[in-house]
């Protein structure tokens, strides 16, 4: 321990005087150094608030250029922000750091206390096995110094005895040290309003030069090296600077500014408008099939085929493989697959035929069992329900291809079902079907692996046609209903996007401005 | 069964098989593959080609260990070839684990330089490469952004050391140079988004000749700004290398890959025209055989 | 009622609360959507057990009845147990000591069970040879030094074999079966690019133009228009079907998750 | 090169020739490796779920005075009991009886995610694809330096042939309305713009999935066979090599047997 807490005096040590030669290396520069430039105007009209449609702990300063940034000389280079830190802020990152410093220190402890004891052992047993020494054994500063068994022993004795007696005593440090971390935080709204007494003004950053914004955003944990207190007093300050950063504009300083989250973001009202008159859409069609109106779809090849592919099963002989995918059970397409697994389980259990079904994800797997026991249950056939036809693989993409393809080859289902989201596994998974002489029915909303679902596959559903396919296959009105409301949406998308596109080349960007979703 | 029916009904195998073989031919050979060369990478061949003796290159080598493959046998075929024309180069590393591999590549460089070479016709003695004489490696510094506009003021300013410690000052060849002023062209080799950046804040802000290095798949949408002129020349993946490799006359990793990547494209190519031809073929005396039936 | 209302108004409760959640970014509402979303890590992390469980059963399942190719289920189990055993411990210095005894009894062990699962009658004998073999491993694992268990940290992760067996073995066979992309690649263009109708043949002739831009041999003839062409395909066709795309899948995705939500759609979720 | 790297690098290279075997048929040395790889990989991923799920979610971040809690009880974050329980409802699939129970938590999995689907697809799909849509015409390129180029993906044209593209292609995926007149004739072109794209993509792929068996062949040479054949190589570096050339060899010969007598006798043929 001693040891380390000197590495690290030289370590600081070391970055010390690296970043002072850096410094000098800056001032003495004797190309840059030739013309001395005077200093650039400072911005003006500096504003500082609150950044909107946030979580708070953020706040977004606003100014006019430096009249020396791209006009008058030239000079600027960039602007430096500037916040006004109490000094509190110093006693709160302290605490912080010793919090998390003797938390590691327990951690490291419980890895190192074995190993320095078995190494002690070895070395006692077998004073020969020094070279082989795993463990770090503190030595001191001098060069000539020969590392001996005995040394060693000695020092893993200390070391041993240092961590059996500080091990327990940092332990219980840590509560104490959190109490006092959080009381420093309780005060530190107060130290803020104290502005400008017990503080300094400490760089942020550099906004670029040509740039009138910069958004100062902290963490909101506490505990974060990066925190900006809500509901708290800040003060900021702007500098213009030139490639000398010795040479910049004098300061302008704005404050006092509170930074707190918004209840409700503003920047996404075109995608909450979206989702209502979807949600409009969707009621009024249900609505409407329920009552009885007659609602067309037309045929799509690939659901067709689906019973096509059943049927041709049942007179196989062989099951019917479905696989759902790498997406796990939070994924739409996986949750879509679900339902077209509900669907092609119960025709399955009406044919008397198997299906087996291989998942990628151990919660994909127990909601798809679930759902092929109602659809067995459905068609009154419980009792041929198998649990074991829906089993997890792993959870690793090409070894669940190998085992798929295994699979395949070996069980040779005369249909191969794929729906979900597929990567780069759906050529391997394809071909290998069609060498089983599977049926191959694909679809999945990866544009990636479109292309070779369909070069692959006798049917492949294209993108939104899976997330239809559920409502095709089961025939129910009420979902029937939700695919007109997909329709409708798409009108609306296509006229919106029509009239956003005259409207913006015929210099009327208003419209188009309107849709524009921010943050 | 004829010998189109045989062809529609081979086994996939006879395909697998004869793409096997001839990417491990093709491996194990030693032909040369035709490239043709496009403009975009032959402008900045010739950019380099015609600079005088002396004059800086300036090479960013933004990419990480991760596109190695396709970006190192461009840095490897210009950074030579600068050499060997006598010109000076100036590195930096824009990618958070990439000077460690670009220090690595510049060693590589300079132990291949400590052998005469002919290229193109014309031979080259060996050459000791010196460090801060003929090149100078600046490393790393986080905010490309930030490090491309504080270059265009003065080098300097991101870097006032280079990757191994010495102060800019001290290089012998840094001396003369500023900024972006000083140097001949810039050849961004990038694996990153930092090419967007060399081309709005260098290019767009300083003016200096900029081409770069891409990688395969972001090849496509750096075109548009040859067509606007903001980059003299573009080389793309693995192709792009190889077509400068041919042009520097110094063949390496790319064209050995090319070598395999065509053969298999035309094998592909061929199997699919076979393919088409007994389609056809079988289709006319399917339709002919309906024909037939229905009389 | 308890079997399926409750459920689906689980779903309801969560779907909605997160809907409108994304509609307010106050830090109090950020706080229960990061929960929620460990909540499902958590899940997810129970649910493995049962993931393994159905692995395990599987297999047994598959030594029990002696289906086509049974014994690569040992190798399997074995994988499984070897890689769970490195994935726990690491050594502390250089040697091994007793280490890989230690692992054969542990791999036995569950052989010894997963036999006894499959077995038809002398269960109790394999149980029995299990115990022993666990016994043993205990026993190794209490007296031998070289090495220890971690399961708080993720020192193991580091370990040599832990590594070494993701390095070489895992790695070499993920990219191997990622590489026959390449030929299956090659017999699928041979197979399905034949222009039987006006969108096979498009979709062959893009195909051929793009894949013809690597091509050297064809320069001399078409100038550089292929390689303009191909370019043009990439940004122009290409980004009009990907748009188009998207777009649908975004309304079948939020017409799916609505749904869902609402409780029209059902079938996801098992009844009874 | 080391002797235990050495050996690591043979299994590596075995394997991948393991896994090459397949392209030709499902054999034994196939199945082996399959086999090896889900045992290896679901060892791998539970021990990765250990370690960095399990651990840090409910263990080791919840703990504030650096000790080790059964349960997270006394912790400051005890609300985090909730998930674990919900976690533990998982179980309940180990029996047949109460399976049911395991819906709960399954139903608070995918109701959190069909929630948060329907805000960020609606976003990320719908309107940032509409937005870009709205903005994707530069007149002025109509008029100024591209015109009416076609082969210029900046050019007015090839801009219109995107938006048009992508408008027809939307049309193609309407599902309540047949595709007759002149809705037919956008359907049909939507279709042929989704086609072109897809062709384009998939010979944009070629030559990136030819590049992951370059690099396989790289490494079977250059890591493997090279470091065996190396001057500085231990004799037996070589016997190794030659082994499991032996091996590959007298496989490939026994297939080749069994092809010739499966040609003699053609009733036996069976593909696979």
């Amino acid at each position: 321990m001693r040891h380390k807490l000197k590495l690290v005096l030289v370590l600081v040590l070391c970055a010390w005087t690296t970043a002072a030669a850096q410094t000098d290396t800056v001032l003495i520069d004797p190309v840059s150094a030739a013309p001395v430039l005077p200093p650039p105007l400072p911005v003006t009209n500096l504003q500082a608030q609150d950044t909107d449609n946030d979580h708070g702990h953020a706040i977004t300063l606003t100014w006019e250029k430096s009249a020396d940034d791209g006009a008058g000389r030239n000079s600027v280079l960039a602007y430096e922000i500037f916040r006004w830190f109490p000094f509190q802020m110093d006693v709160v990152d302290a605490l912080r750091k010793s919090v998390s410093e003797t938390r590691d220190a327990v951690r490291a402890f419980r890895i190192d206390l074995p190993r320095a004891e078995h190494a002690l052992r070895e070395l006692r047993e077998d004073p020969g096995k020094l070279r082989t020494l795993r463990f770090n054994v503190a030595r001191p500063d001098d060069s000539t110094f020969q590392l001996t068994a005995d040394y060693a022993i000695r020092a893993l004795e200390d070391t041993i005895a240092f961590i059996r007696e500080h091990g327990p005593i940092l332990k219980n440090r840590i509560k104490p040290l959190q109490q006092d971390l959080e009381k420093a935080l309780a005060e530190l709204p107060q130290a803020y309003a104290d502005y400008p007494r017990d503080g300094e003004w400490r760089s942020l950053g550099k906004a670029l030069v040509g740039s009138t914004s910069y958004t100062n955003t902290g963490a909101k944990e506490s505990t974060d090296k990066d925190f900006i207190p809500d509901y708290t007093d800040l003060y900021y300050r702007v500098e213009a600077i030139t490639v000398d950063e010795s040479i910049r504009s004098e300061a302008v300083t704005v404050g006092p500014v509170q930074s707190r989250g918004q209840w409700f973001h503003a920047g996404r009202v075109p995608v909450l408008g979206f989702v209502l008159m979807f949600f409009v859409f969707t009621l009024t069609f249900v609505q409407m099939a329920k009552k009885g109106a007659n609602l067309y779809v037309r045929p799509l090849s690939g659901i067709e085929a689906v019973d096509d592919a059943i049927g041709r099963a049942t007179e196989m002989g062989r099951p019917i493989l479905y696989l759902l995918g790498l997406g796990d059970a939070t994924q739409v397409s996986t949750i879509a697959s679900f339902s077209v697994l509900g669907r092609v389980a119960k025709r399955v259990a009406e044919y008397q035929t198997s299906i087996i079904v291989p998942c990628y994800d151990p919660v994909v797997m127990a909601v798809a069992q679930e759902v092929v026991k109602s659809s067995y249950l459905d068609a009154g056939r419980s009792d041929d329900y198998k649990q074991e036809s829906v089993f997890f693989v792993t959870n690793y993409q090409f070894a669940y291809v190998a085992a798929v393809n295994g699979i395949m080859l070996r069980e040779r289902p005369a249909t191969n079902i794929y729906m979900g989201k597929f990567m780069a596994e759906s050529l391997l998974l394809a071909e290998t079907g069609t060498l089983a002489g599977s049926i191959q029915i694909a679809g999945t909303d990866e544009i990636a692996q479109i292309p070779f679902f369909i070069v692959a596959c006798d049917y492949t559903l294209i993108g939104e046609e899976l997330y239809a396919a559920s409502a095709y296959l089961g025939r129910e009105p009420v979902l029937l209903g939700s695919l007109k409301a997909q329709d409708w949406a798409k009108v609306v998308i296509m006229a919106v996007a029509l009239i956003g596109m005259l409207g913006t080349a015929l210099g009327w960007p208003a419209f188009a401005q309107l849709l524009q979703v921010t943050g | 069964m004829n010998i189109f029916e045989r062809l529609m009904q081979l086994d996939r195998r006879w395909v697998f098989l004869f793409l096997a073989i001839v990417c491990v031919a093709a491996y194990a050979a030693d032909f040369e593959v035709p490239i043709v060369v496009e403009p975009e990478v032959r402008a900045i061949f010739q950019f380099i080609d015609t600079l005088p003796k002396g004059s800086v290159v300036f090479v960013p080598m933004d990419y990480d260990p991760g596109s190695m493959a396709e970006l190192h046998p461009m840095t490897y075929a210009i950074v030579e070839q600068c050499w060997r024309k006598e010109m000076k180069v100036l590195i930096t590393a824009l990618s958070q684990n990439g000077p460690g591999m670009a220090d690595q590549a510049i060693r590589d460089i300079v132990d291949s330089m400590k052998v005469p070479k002919t290229y193109n016709g014309v031979s080259y003695p060996a050459r000791e490469i010196v460090n801060g004489v003929d090149y100078a490696f600046l490393g790393y510094k986080p905010f490309p952004a930030i490090v491309i506009l504080g270059m265009g003021q003065n080098f300097r300013l991101p870097f006032p050391l280079d990757y191994y410690g010495t102060p800019l000052d001290s290089l012998p060849m840094m001396r003369n140079i500023r900024n972006y002023s000083d140097i001949a062209c810039a050849i961004n080799i990038s694996g990153t988004n930092a090419t967007d950046w060399w081309i709005s804040y260098g290019q767009g802000r300083f003016g200096f000749p900029l081409a770069i290095g891409v990688t395969g798949v972001s090849t496509a949408q750096y075109y548009p700004y040859l067509g606007s002129r903001q980059i003299f020349g573009i080389m793309g993946g693995m192709l792009g290398a190889a077509e400068y490799e041919e042009l520097a006359d110094n063949p390496g990793n790319a064209k050995d890959a090319m070598r395999v990547q065509l053969s298999a494209h035309l094998v592909i190519i061929a199997f699919v025209i076979m393919g088409n031809i007994g389609f056809f073929a079988t289709r006319r005396k399917r339709k002919r055989g309906q024909a037939e039936g229905g009389r | 009622m308890m079997k399926q209302q409750i459920p689906r108004l689980i779903v309801l409760v969560f779907g909605s609360f997160l809907l409108f959640q994304f509609f307010v970014p106050h830090e109090s509402s950020e706080w229960i959507y990061e929960f929620l979303l460990d909540w499902n890590i958590i899940i997810g992390v129970f649910a493995l057990a049962v993931g393994i469980w159905s692995l395990f059963n599987v297999h047994v399942e598959k030594i029990k009845i002696r289906k086509f190719g049974w014994k690569y289920s040992y190798v399997t189990v074995i994988g499984f147990v070897g890689m769970v055993t490195f994935g726990l411990t690491a050594q502390n210095g250089q040697e091994w000591g007793w280490f890989f005894p230690f692992l054969a009894a542990v791999v036995l062990t569950v052989l010894m069970i997963v036999q006894a699962g499959a077995s038809k009658g002398n269960a109790l004998l394999f149980l029995g040879a299990a115990a022993f073999f666990a016994l043993a491993a205990a026993v190794i694992a209490w007296l031998d030094t070289t090495w220890s268990f971690y399961f708080q940290t993720a020192v193991p992760l580091q370990s040599f074999m832990f590594r070494r067996m993701f390095d070489n073995v895992l790695v070499s066979l993920h990219a191997t079966m990622f590489s026959l992309l390449a030929f299956f690649i090659a017999s699928a263009a041979y197979r399905a690019f034949r222009a039987r109708n006006v969108m096979a043949s498009l979709l062959l002739i893009a195909a051929l133009v793009v894949m013809s831009r690597f091509n050297p041999y064809l320069e001399p003839i078409f100038g550089e228009q292929v390689s303009r062409l191909s370019n043009w395909l990439m940004n122009v066709p290409n980004l009009a079907a990907q748009r188009a795309v998207i777009m649908g899948v975004g309304l079948g995705m939020v017409a799916t998750a609505l749904k869902v939500v609402l409780g029209i759609e059902r079938n996801y979720m098992g009844k009874g | 090169m080391d002797y235990t790297t050495f050996l690591w690098t043979t299994a590596g290279a075995f394997l991948t020739l393991c896994i090459f075997s397949f392209l030709y048929k499902d054999n034994p040395f196939y199945k082996f490796a399959e086999h090896l790889f889900a045992g290896l990989s679901a060892g791998y991923f539970a021990m990765i779920l250990w370690h960095n799920g399990l651990i840090p979610k409910l263990m080791y971040d919840r703990l504030d005075d650096g000790n080790w809690y059964f349960l997270w009880l006394d912790s400051s974050k005890p609300w985090y009991l909730i998930p674990a329980l919900l976690g533990i409802l998982m179980w309940a699939r180990f029996s047949k009886k109460y399976q049911w129970v395991s819906r709960f938590p399954l139903a608070m999995y995918i109701g959190i995610g069909a929630g948060m689907a329907i805000p960020l697809e609606m976003r990320a799909r719908v309107n940032e694809q509409l937005s870009a849509m709205m903005r994707s015409i530069d007149w002025s390129h109509f008029f100024g330096m591209n015109g009416f180029n076609l082969l210029d993906t900046m050019s007015g044209l090839s801009q219109l042939i995107v938006f048009i593209g992508a408008i027809c292609g939307l049309v193609y995926f309407f599902f309540s309305k047949a595709h007759t007149g002149v809705f037919g004739g956008m359907a049909k072109f939507g279709i042929w713009i989704l086609m072109i794209g897809f062709g384009a993509s998939f010979g944009f792929t070629v030559m990136a999935r030819v590049s992951l068996f370059i690099n396989r062949m790289q490494f079977l040479d250059q890591r493997w066979i090279k470091s065996a054949l190396a001057t500085t190589a231990p004799w037996w570096y070589e016997v190794v090599l030659y082994l499991v050339a032996v091996v590959v060899v007298a496989y490939v010969a026994w297939e080749l047997a069994a092809f010739l007598r499966r040609k003699k006798n053609p009733e036996t043929n069976q593909v696979g």
